[in-house]
């Protein structure tokens, strides 16, 4: 099916070139620059299925087990080709996470029977990590699983579980022994089936009254113990290890990226380039923005050079959002009595979704760990401040 | 917490705000503006019948209209306290801003009819005066042998599928009146958008629409402070209601934080977050004592000194309800993010206010403008 | 010798007329609008010693002791005024601080001795409070008093001892026993003359270059024991107490007042006001400081009404030192290349010493109790947020 | 600690860094500061010298000038550990303006006598050019039969007391041209104000100045990329320098702060603090960012992008450094507001970098103004 291909070996130029051109001309355009950060697999089904018979739906998989295999320089290229043409965020808790989990952690069985199933699009997964109780601190979590004969029965709760309600099957942090001093023990990761008895999915809107998340409940979940991943109690470095370099993600600067040029052409429309104190305000917004490219690819090439990433990249995290902030609410600014409506504004060239935008820039200093938390982990590990 | 601190020697004050609290165990706020925003409506007639009830949308109108006779102080205490309650139906400008209007028009019947209307909750009095851009809107009556009519586009009209009735500024030759049109007049046309905070603002079209000579209510408006008083007052409730907003928002970020325990510590005990929500609480301080200071110069030193404490006020109260609602947002984390959790409705209110006859920045450039003027 | 009248009982506007009509006049122009924040005494001393003279000098001791006696309201003018008509801080430890001491915890000797001598200029005062150790943390501070017969024998070191080179006699917070526990407990308050053996005063440059604090050594200093104020042990609450409603001052709007109207002197002169850019800039700075008026005129009012204020008032203080700061960091900006001088900058209509304020902004924001530590106090007194 | 990232094959980076320390060693950075600063002079010429003699003067300018050849690159990784170690003597300006200006100028011996001199620390070189405000000074050459003279006033002239020779931008009729004019020529007077980081600015006046045929370095100059090029390179190593200064200034707060006990505690463990500390270093990596995105785009794409990029790091690196320092100065607390703690200095000096060749402000809106042109 797939055509397979050493795409390392290219230079970044010619691979860029036939990654772009590819998905430029089979992404089809009614899924471009959706207004959706996080659209369900249903709206995406065909895209996703042409990305995985062509073999590009998971970039670094290896290409034994249908990935493109990239190395982090050639796949920050498909990620930044990908946002540059405006393609949208595919369910990819599976590609992105259950993958590269099961691939380095996985048994062959389960490898085999899960992967396919993951570029077939047949199960969609979504990640258990956050509870009520257990948020930016989730080493503190609950959720109980207990050894029953070749089962596990899993008893609790997660929270924040994004697209639950559109995926059939969940990751799981369970808590299988509890020792206060090192909470990080004790933690055993779990596949479940979401279509097992005892579970309930309740979706919660967002501040955009879209349901991206939701609540998973678990009753006396029966999950069989071939389920596990990796050991009993050991899940903690597991579930850590494969953040690996992706983390250099949620600081790249697509979101804001989109903002300002949303920001440009409603400034365009009503005239406020003309306004030198608009410009001035612009000039900040828009030097944040370039100097960002400039930091993205300073922790880009060395990802290239070393392969690997210090706690240091999650500066790019709190710049980009906070700058994503910054842009929202400039264009709400500049938008006067019409900062008031909720719906998309007019601008004779498209409408701009000032309020969609504005609302949809609190979520990432939220999630993915608080802009607090970030800096306190920067405060140690690269500062070397004391507790 | 902050809030607005004027001497009440007769508890006045202090009577308005505990018949808000009384109102918002009956008609809890953020339960009704789910609701309204559910329905897709612009306002809530039941809700808007209870504040007539107490008492509420007269306030300021003149004893002989029928109204309380009060003055901006109390009408600043009300609307603080329904910021603070999250009770969102557009009173600034369906009693502050029409009743103003209504106060300063010429004595006849049609004005009677229509302030006593507005008190008693049965009339919905919405002005139509304005363009997007927040500038005055261009309506016009023309007259011919067929009689006066009025053609034009004004935007930004609240409550326009709920009115009865519509106060519409126009333009007839050169001077500025003042018209009541029924809604459902023949040429009148409205069109919806939603407002971030579960309402609607309308565009309404006259094309052509018939006005009967008892409708003219005002005229000569370019020449008289009336607008301007209108627009003052309003931006001055406006302002009430946005310190209310933030300072009750501040309240559940503080009772939250309290509650909420990472890392074995309830988080207001981590020093970044004490330190942010001090600030949230400076800057509900400073709204506070600008809109008590607006209250001053408008008593003791109307004309200038009034007029920029006016705009000072506005500003600050608005840039400070945006700030602390963006910060409380932050400080609920994902649960935050939620539309469940009220906080983030706070947010969009204080957003649609703060956007409302002028935002912060424009407000400034005002003040400057006025104070630098010879 | 001073004019004496109840002055408490006049209007505020008839109190304000006849104050500032009278200091307009007397207050020698040379010393108005002053570059130095805090001149010496000897640069002052005609001005001091006819305020002295009109009994105006102390304006809260008690007519008795040859001060006005004004309550809080009248106090507010009296500073009010004093902004307004740039007239120059004199050395006021003495007055402000020492006097109202002696007043409240003095034995009559000491009264009758001191009060005389702060009037007549013979005795300029410092407080020696800070120590190397003992900043923000006041209470840690380790300057020792030992008792030995009728004298204390004093050995430490204070810093941050304003004008101490220009002073004869300095309060001193001595510890005179130690518990850990609570580190208030065993703290004494001695007034001590520094021309005693053993005392050596070393001024210490400011970022202006201008010595305006000193550092203040005691080697084996022998102070008499009539010299203690109040009790061995429980010097902590004195010194805090005399503190009282003068707090509002350190939040009063004169700093960013005097430094608002360079920054429109600089900006007529360079044109500034041209651009809209600059224009909305100084809005919000021109607004901050209308807003801090109100702010002041809140507590003001508090104060005036119940004759005390609550921990809220550092609000003031907070606000007031950053507002400065941004109101001298905009005048550089608009100074561009001129930015660069240590002089004072050219206008054609006198000269705005933009540096000079500048490197002034950075005092407010530290000394008194660092903005960190009012705003720690501010969460734990108003907000009741958790340890 | 935040530094410039360049790929360093050879060594010549680390070699370049490590020359600096050694020179610090020799001569304190600060402890010079202050002597030049009590002494009222506007170079050390001892620190001159030996700066000639680490081969550091003719860094850039081309091998058959007598100068090492090399690039901005390494001049950036030079400035930059300049700027950590607080060397103040102005090369931005005597080495890399004056050099780029005399690389460019045409072929002829009065050129290379200056560049030989100016390599060698013999001759001081000081460029002449600006008006306070930034602009292009007018001064005038005028022919008559008694010959050319020049007149007219310069501002900003850096170590004016100390040049031996003045590199003057000058009109002549339509053309602009570059003239050298020794110091103590008739008709030049100089008058110096003081500077924040302790040195001199000066006004040079001509008044009258002769000029013989030979002292004309360059004619045309309004055709050509000359003075754009040594702006650029100016800014570049400019950005470099205060990156550096930031740098360092963030690495001695950690330290401080990191001692200092306040509370039981080292007040670096408050997290308020370190909260504070973490936005100075995030700056500080920005700014480092910013001066390789702008070497890059040199090297690959000259130009506009390259201009932009030029742009955007002198921004970045003047608003991080001063930022740096100012916060740097408040978590010193008392301390930090002696003259006696070398972080003021470092204010002082972020402050005078900043405001030299535009200032933030400034250049942003250069940037946008060159990224919507056409």
């Amino acid at each position: 099916m797939a055509e397979q291909q050493d795409w390392n070996s290219l230079s970044d130029t010619e691979f860029r070139k036939i990654f772009r051109s590819w998905v430029d001309e089979n992404c089809p355009m009614r899924l471009r620059n959706m207004r959706k950060q996080r659209p369900v697999f249903d709206e995406l089904a065909d895209w996703y299925h042409a990305l995985a018979d062509k073999g590009w739906l998971s970039p670094v998989w290896p290409q034994e087990y249908g990935g493109m295999g990239l190395n982090a320089a050639k796949h920050i290229i498909y990620v930044e080709e990908w946002a540059r043409l405006g393609c949208p965020r595919i369910p990819d808790h599976g590609i992105g996470l259950v993958g590269p989990l099961l691939i380095e952690f996985g048994t062959e069985a389960q490898k085999a029977h899960y992967l396919p199933r993951i570029l077939s699009g047949e199960d969609v997964w979504c990640q258990g990590y956050s509870e009520p109780g257990a948020g930016s601190d989730l080493a503190s979590l609950r959720t109980a699983a207990v050894r029953d004969g070749d089962s596990f029965i899993v008893n609790g709760q997660k929270i924040w579980t994004t697209l639950a309600h559109c995926a059939n099957w969940i990751l799981l942090l369970t808590r299988t022994s509890r020792d206060e001093k090192v909470k990080q023990k004790g933690i055993t990761v779990l596949l479940v089936d979401l279509t097992s008895p005892g579970v309930t999915v309740r979706p919660i809107e967002n501040l955009r009254q879209e349901a991206d998340f939701c609540e998973v409940f678990f009753e006396n979940v029966r999950v069989p113990a071939e389920n596990l991943v990796g050991e009993v109690d050991k899940g903690w470095n597991l579930a850590k290890a494969v953040l690996g370099h992706e983390r250099i993600f949620l600081g790249a600067p697509s979101r804001p990226e989109v903002a300002l040029s949303r920001l440009e052409q409603l400034a365009e429309a009503r005239g406020a380039f003309a306004d030198p104190a608009f410009v001035a305000r612009y000039a900040r917004l828009r030097l944040d923005l370039y100097d960002l490219g400039s930091a993205f690819e300073r922790f880009a090439k060395q990802l290239r050079d070393d392969g690997t990433l210090g706690a240091d990249v999650s500066v790019l995290k709190i710049f980009c959002s906070e700058l994503y902030q910054k842009i929202t609410e400039e264009t709400l600014d500049i938008a006067g009595e019409e900062a008031r409506f909720l719906d998309d504004l007019p601008t004779g060239n498209g409408e701009v979704d000032a309020m969609n935008l504005y609302l949809d820039s609190r979520a990432l200093a939220i999630f993915g760990g608080s802009n607090e938390i970030q800096r306190t982990i920067l405060a140690k590990a690269v500062l070397g401040l004391p507790s | 917490m902050p809030e607005i601190i004027l001497e009440d020697p007769d508890g006045t004050f202090a009577m308005l705000r505990d018949s808000v609290a009384a109102f918002a165990q009956r008609f809890d706020g953020a339960k009704s503006l789910r609701a309204r925003r559910g329905a897709g409506r612009d306002l809530d007639r039941d809700i808007w019948s209870a504040m007539a009830e107490a008492g509420w949308l007269g306030l300021m109108l003149p004893e002989d209209l029928g109204g309380a006779g009060l003055g901006l102080s109390e009408q600043a205490i009300l609307s603080e306290a329904l910021g603070r309650a999250l009770i969102t139906e557009p009173l600034a400008q369906l009693s502050v801003f029409s009743g103003t209007l209504l106060a300063g028009a010429e004595p006849g019947a049609e004005r009677s009819r229509l302030a006593e209307g507005l008190i008693s909750g049965s009339l919905v009095v919405s002005p139509v005066w304005q363009t997007t851009d927040g500038g005055f809107a261009v309506v016009t009556a023309t007259a011919d042998v067929a009689g006066v009519t009025l053609s034009g586009t004004a935007d930004l009209v609240v409550a326009a599928a709920s009115a009865d009735v519509f106060l519409v500024l126009a333009r007839s030759k050169d001077e500025r009146v003042l018209i009541s049109v029924p809604a459902g007049s023949d040429g009148l046309s409205v069109s919806e958008r939603p407002t971030v905070d579960g309402a609607t603002l309308a565009q309404v079209r006259f094309d052509g629409c018939p006005v009967a000579a008892e409708q003219v209510l005002a005229r000569g408006l370019l020449g008289n402070d009336l607008l301007d008083d209108a627009i003052q007052a309003t931006r001055l409730t406006l302002a009430a209601e946005l310190a209310g907003a933030g300072s009750k928002a501040l309240e559940a970020t503080v009772d939250y934080t309290k509650e909420r325990v990472q890392f074995g510590k309830p988080i207001a005990s981590f020093q970044a977050i004490q330190h942010r929500l001090v600030d949230m609480w400076s800057v509900a301080e400073f709204s506070c004592a600008a809109i008590v200071n607006a209250l001053e110069r408008l008593a003791d030193e109307p004309g200038k000194p009034a007029a920029l404490a006016v705009l000072a006020a506005k500003a600050r109260a608005g840039d400070a309800a945006v700030d602390i609602t963006r910060k409380a947002i932050h400080l609920h984390g994902a649960m935050g993010f939620t539309d469940e959790c009220d906080i983030g409705l706070y947010m969009k209110r204080a957003v649609n206010l703060n956007a409302t006859l002028g935002n912060p920045a424009q407000l400034r450039l005002q003040f400057v403008a006025l104070e630098r003027a010879a």
